[in-house]
């Protein structure tokens, strides 16, 4: 492949997927506030555009045009650099993530993930989501408010306790598919049992691991029942209580983008990847995994909100508790089990 | 090839012995440190019997290695034993007279309260004596040489509370430090010579070397100064003095240390090393000529003791100067000969002077006792069975192998027959003389209810002491086993049997001997018989039919008496020559000088200057972290700027 | 000719070397945290020149991602304001600072001088997980074992140190 | 092509800062950190001397001091905290009762 070639298809990747991902974005928080709303027996946003589907969009501009505070006895450089770490590595998690085959075109075999097939692409993702804790503990910190500061060390500790159970519940899926490759662990999972059964991780063995993965996400993307951090009833917004506009804005946008990430990644590793029904002529062979692929992360991401639609917020002993001395100990026995039984 | 004989297993047990009689023996009963002691010593012996047994048949040295022990360059010293035809003869005294004298005591120490102790000391002697005696290297030799001299410290002054057997415990453990000092230069001579001190390899080098002449020789002086070690061990001119004095111990210890074993480990090492005194003549002339005197010098000081373990003592030194005598004139089978009979003999002789001493109740003076031979009948006629074994009637032991000696003796030089049939004759009349004061004439104790003596004996208090008594039989049982020994243990050394057993050692040098003998040696023995009787007569005529003279004649002699009966004055001259200058010296110079001067003072001076400096340099603790960081820096700025220097990674 | 590897070299290496003197010359604490996850960022990216893909990540995991975080941790829990210049230590300044200063020149001069032109190619030796896994579990497993016990012992330590001495008081009692 | 003499100045440089940042920082965190930051210099060179020789047990060596930097920054920190508690400084100037 020539270069220019391959910068080329960089690029164009890059734009789409960064453009799909903002917008998945915007359209979360829309999804959240609609599903939120009917769960409890409300409508959610309607005004704007039908359904409100423009809402996110109003939202959008109402941050950019909003004026920008600074409170004057913040730290500045951090007060300022804090979001935009936290958006930096939000979207930068999202690069090494493949969504479906590679597409031929013309003589050019191009991976549907911005950069090649990376074979650590599973650290590199662990990576930077465990650097994106700086966004959150520099903002608590920076603003030099109480409440920021307690929101920021709970940030910390719980996004730094729950990462550990997060990574073992992965590596029993490593384990089983022998490579940090994301595209080589969705290729483990091709096929089916008794014909009809995916041969998913999350049916193969990996449930237990699949419902680890899944507590520890939320902890980590700091989401309801684990939003500690910012919970308003008790210290007012958290780390971005001094956060006002753009600055604001940008926590909103991290976060709902490791939501997505963390739902791309639980869709790789667990629910089969791309993999699904694939039939017809070769533009659909290349729409319907990318089809599938997206489907399952709405999945995921219809969860996520199902949740917080349902469940109160853990105290915060309760949380650290349950972090070490439960998940912990029963992603090691997962991680345990697995290895004993791809042993035999 | 002779199967394999587990040789260890011979010293070993009565090492395991005394490790239990001395780790758990405190808090044991009598009966079971006995049987410890026994069934361990007992097995030894009887190790040793088969293995003998099983040995016999073969011409060849048996060797045993165990373990490495020394290896530094081409010297090489190992934990190896080595079993030919001497030191089967030196196994089975050692073990056989041991295991018997062990029974003795189990009598004989019964009221002692460190009964324990005793037979600890007891079993750890014999394991040494058994290594020096089957050791294949002149160092394993050394170490049970050594540690046979460190049991006979201890148990001489196994009454260490006693002020005398302290410090006759010390006096022997020092005079014999002079004579080892002598043996290990002997063995570094060896080393710088011939490279090893295994037997075999100095031997094997040595074969081809021609006899010396002279004095400046290798062997000559290795000779000399293995002469000088076996004076120490063996109580030779001028190292005998410790000797008597080590008769403050307790009679078995004198039966089996003083006597039977220990004492004779000198004359097996010369023997061992007759390959080398062969070729070195004046070595052997030395030998020769401290035996000859020896055996006279303490023969006549023996005439005029009157401790009776005193007189026992002085004997055995006479005897010993006898074997060497027998083997500086090259007659080593004579030697070892005599050794044997006399371990008999002569561990017959203190166990029976042990009985004696129980019998009247820890009294050692023979001028108390007399008439003893009705009261303990047992013993008297064991003793008069060793009497006339050392004496020299045939056909006893002593006779035979005393007739040996006097006959080679007489083929090297007349004048060494002439000295040795005299104190044949002086031997005769002193151990006669003892014998009759002893048991001849009336008992002239006292009803003795107080033994001033810490002795085994004062169990006596509880059922009286009024008659002398005869010992219980576990006392008598070895003595009637060494008394039919000393009866029938010559028997061997007809036609030179013992010889012959020893040929496969040292050689058939003796074809002379068997040849030339006839009438020469006829009238040898008869002199020496006639001279044997003679001492007889004379011990009876002045003790038990004119008992008036021995003090007149005493009168007419003066001062030669007196100085006979201090024992020529030795002990006094020592003092005077080597031991006082010594102690003034040292506490002068070494004590006053040296060590309080020199050491103490460049101590406290040492000490001192580490607090001055302490004081300075205690300011770089200021415990401040980074200033500690400072002196890492800098320490390693000067380590990496000294490897520079030096061109490390060039 | 200027390799690209050379150039990144060069950059990540300036991006290292400027978080560091920046961690010497900030006052405060946060400050100097932040730099070193500079610098730990930009040497992961050094190991990933040298092929060491692996190491690079757990470099940005584990450093950068959880003893860094502690670190701003302990920062914000203390509230560790700007640092006073104390003077506290003249030792660490007239024979430590010098002291260091020569032993680098020392041994950079050693290093400039004497180590000739041999130079390292990019991805010259492929740090894969699975190779550096089966030397871990197979040749280094004493080791490795040995360290997660250290771990392990200072998991436990850091708890009884850190624990509050009441909250101590208050288990014993219980 | 990168000389591995430039690698380990790069290596040395990291060291020194960590070592000067020992020398003249007060703060005991950043004194702390300055550690962190000779062990990373210390890594480079492990890395850079794996790659010349061909030799992976260089970057394992790495994994080793990572872990022993883990639990150095967890025992340390907590000693930190307990060091803060009982004297309320960070001062390592005012922490030096610790000596005669």
């Amino acid at each position: 492949m020539p270069l220019w070639v391959y910068i080329l298809a960089s690029v164009i990747k890059s734009a789409v997927v960064l453009g799909v991902l903002l917008t998945a974005v915007a359209y979360t928080v829309w999804l959240e506030r609609k599903v939120v709303g009917h769960m409890q027996n409300r409508w959610g946003p309607t005004r704007v555009g039908p359904f409100g589907l423009l809402q996110p969009a109003a939202d959008g501009i109402k941050f950019l045009f909003k004026e920008d505070l600074t409170p004057p006895h913040v730290y500045k450089p951090l007060y300022i650099a804090a979001p935009m770490i936290a958006v930096i590595f939000a979207l930068t998690s999202i690069a090494v993530i493949p969504f479906g085959n590679p597409v031929q075109v013309g003589n050019y075999s191009i991976p549907l993930q911005i950069t090649t097939d990376v074979n650590i692409g599973l650290l590199l993702i662990l990576g930077v989501t465990s650097i994106g804790v700086y966004g959150v503990a520099l903002a608590g910190w920076s603003s030099n408010n109480k409440y920021s500061l307690l929101g920021g060390l709970r940030a910390s500790a719980q996004m730094v306790s729950y990462e550990i159970s997060l990574g073992l519940s992965l590596v029993g899926v490593l384990i089983m598919s022998g490579s940090f490759s994301l595209n080589d662990i969705v290729r483990a999972q091709q096929g089916h049992f008794l014909g009809i059964i995916p041969r998913w991780n999350i049916f193969h063995g990996q449930f237990l691991g699949f419902f680890i993965y899944l507590i520890a996400a939320y902890a980590e993307t700091n989401r309801i029942p684990f939003d500690l951090p910012e919970a308003e009833t008790e210290l007012v917004a958290g780390y971005h209580t001094e956060y006002s506009a753009m600055k604001f804005a940008m926590f909103f946008m991290a976060e709902y983008a490791n939501m997505i990430t963390v739902a791309c990644l639980a869709t790789l590793m667990f629910l089969g990847g791309w993999n699904g029904p694939i039939f017809g002529p070769y533009a659909l062979q290349v729409i319907l995994p990318v089809f599938w692929f997206v489907a399952k992360v709405f999945v995921f991401l219809f969860l996520y909100i199902w949740v917080r639609g349902t469940l109160p917020r853990f105290r915060y002993d309760q949380l650290m508790a349950f972090g070490w001395k439960f998940l912990l100990p029963l992603a090691l026995f997962n991680l345990l089990a697995t290895a004993i039984a791809v042993a035999l | 090839m002779t199967p394999n004989l587990n040789l260890w297993l011979i010293p070993v047990l009565p090492l395991a012995g005394a490790a239990i009689n001395g780790f758990f023996g405190r808090k044991s009963s009598r009966t079971a440190v006995s049987t410890v002691a026994l069934v361990f010593s007992g097995a030894a012996f009887a190790w040793a019997l088969t293995s003998v047994l099983r040995f016999l048949p073969s011409e060849a040295p048996y060797q045993e290695y165990l373990a490495h022990w020394i290896r530094a360059g081409n010297f090489a010293v190992d934990f190896a034993l080595y079993l030919d035809h001497l030191s089967v003869v030196m196994l089975l005294v050692v073990t056989g007279v041991g295991f018997l004298i062990h029974i003795y005591s189990v009598g004989y120490m019964w009221e002692d309260p460190s009964y324990y102790r005793f037979f600890c000391y007891l079993n750890l002697f014999l394991f040494f004596m058994l290594t020096l005696v089957l050791a294949n290297n002149y160092l394993l030799m050394f170490i049970g040489w050594e540690g046979v001299g460190l049991a006979s410290y201890l148990l001489i002054g196994f009454w260490f509370t006693k002020d005398s057997a302290a410090s006759a415990g010390k006096k022997a453990f020092i005079v014999n430090r002079i004579g080892d000092f002598g043996f290990l230069i002997g063995l570094f001579l060896l080393i710088q010579h011939f490279g090893s001190l295994t037997f075999t390899q100095v031997f094997e080098q040595i074969q081809p070397l021609g006899v010396e002449n002279g004095t400046s020789g290798p062997l000559t002086a290795v000779g000399i100064l293995l002469m000088v070690g076996a004076c120490g061990k063996s109580a030779q001119i001028p190292l005998y003095v410790w000797l008597p004095d080590a008769m403050e111990g307790p009679t078995p210890v004198s039966a089996l240390i003083h006597a039977a074993t220990m004492v004779t480990a000198g004359v097996y090492m010369v023997a061992r090393s007759h390959v080398i005194f062969e070729r070195a003549p004046i070595a052997l002339t030395v030998v020769a000529i401290v035996g000859t005197l020896t055996a006279l010098f303490a023969a006549t000081i023996g005439v005029a003791q009157t401790d009776i373990k005193k007189v026992l003592a002085y004997s055995t030194v006479s005897q010993l100067g006898y074997m060497f005598m027998a083997c500086g004139v090259g007659a080593f089978s004579a030697g070892i000969f005599h050794l044997m009979t006399h371990a008999f003999f002569k561990g017959l002789l203190f166990l029976g002077a042990g009985s004696v001493i129980h019998a009247v109740g820890g009294e050692q003076d023979m001028r108390k006792m007399g008439g003893l031979k009705t009261y303990i009948p047992v013993t008297f006629t064991t003793m008069l069975i060793a009497t006339c074994a050392i004496a020299g009637i045939p056909p006893l032991a002593g006779f035979w192998s005393k007739d040996e000696i006097l006959w080679k003796a007489y083929e090297a030089n007349p004048v060494y027959w002439v000295i040795g049939a005299i104190t044949a004759f002086i031997t005769s009349f002193y151990m006669f003389r003892l014998l009759f004061m002893t048991f001849w004439g009336d008992y002239k104790g006292i009803s003795v209810d107080d033994h001033g003596h810490a002795h085994a004996t004062h169990g006596h208090e509880e059922h009286g002491h009024g008659e002398p008594h005869e010992s219980p039989r576990v006392m008598l049982f070895p003595l009637i086993v060494l008394a039919f020994l000393s009866l029938v243990g010559g028997l061997v050394g007809i036609h030179n049997g013992f010889e012959h057993f020893l040929e496969p050692v040292f050689g058939s040098e003796f074809p002379k001997a068997v040849t030339s003998g006839g009438n020469t040696e006829w009238l040898l023995m008869g002199v020496s018989v006639l001279f044997s009787i003679a001492g007889l007569v004379l011990a009876y005529v002045l003790y038990v039919s004119k008992p008036y003279l021995p003090q007149r004649i005493a009168d007419s002699l003066g001062n030669f008496y007196e100085a006979v009966l201090h024992k020529y004055y030795v002990d006094e001259l020592y003092a005077a020559v080597f031991v006082k200058p010594l102690v003034n010296a040292s506490t002068t110079v070494l004590w006053q000088g040296v060590d309080r001067k020199v050491i103490d003072n460049s101590i406290n001076d040492a000490a001192d200057g580490a607090r001055h400096l302490s004081d300075e340099v205690r300011h770089m603790q200021s415990g401040n972290l980074r200033s500690y960081a400072g002196w890492i820096a800098a320490g390693a700025a000067i380590v990496i700027a000294y490897m520079t220097w030096l061109g490390v990674g060039r | 000719m200027v390799s690209i590897h050379l150039i990144l070299f060069l950059v990540f290496g300036a991006v290292a070397v400027a978080g560091a003197v920046n961690l010497l010359a900030q006052t405060h604490p946060i400050n100097g945290a932040l730099s070193l996850i500079a610098v730990m960022a930009a040497l992961a990216g050094e190991y990933l020149l040298l092929g060491a893909e692996f190491v690079a990540a757990v470099q940005v995991i584990v450093y950068a991602g959880a003893i860094m975080v502690l670190f701003v941790f302990v920062i914000m829990l203390l509230n560790a304001g700007v640092e006073e210049r104390t003077k506290g230590s003249r030792v660490a300044i007239i024979v430590g600072v010098p002291g260091m200063l020569i032993g680098s020149v020392l041994v950079a001069w050693i290093l400039l001088t004497r180590s000739g032109t041999q130079s390292v190619p990019v991805g010259a030796l492929p740090g894969a997980p699975t190779i550096i896994g089966d030397l871990l579990f197979h040749q280094f497993l004493l080791p490795f074992e040995v360290t997660s016990i250290l771990i392990l012992i200072a998991i436990m330590g850091a708890v009884v140190l850190a624990s509050k001495p009441q909250a101590v008081q208050k288990r014993k009692e219980h | 092509m990168v000389p591995l003499s430039d690698y380990l100045v790069l290596s040395g440089i990291l060291f020194a800062c960590g070592v000067a940042g020992f020398l003249i920082k007060r703060n005991i965190i950043t004194i702390f950190m300055s550690i962190e930051l000779m062990l990373n210099g210390v890594n480079l060179s492990f890395v850079a001397f794996a790659a010349h020789w061909h030799a992976l047990a260089g970057q394992i060596f790495v994994f080793f001091v990572m872990v022993v930097a883990a639990a150095e920054a967890a025992v340390g920190l907590a000693i930190i905290i307990a060091v803060y508690r009982a004297r309320e400084t960070l001062n390592v100037d005012q922490v030096n009762l610790l000596k005669l």
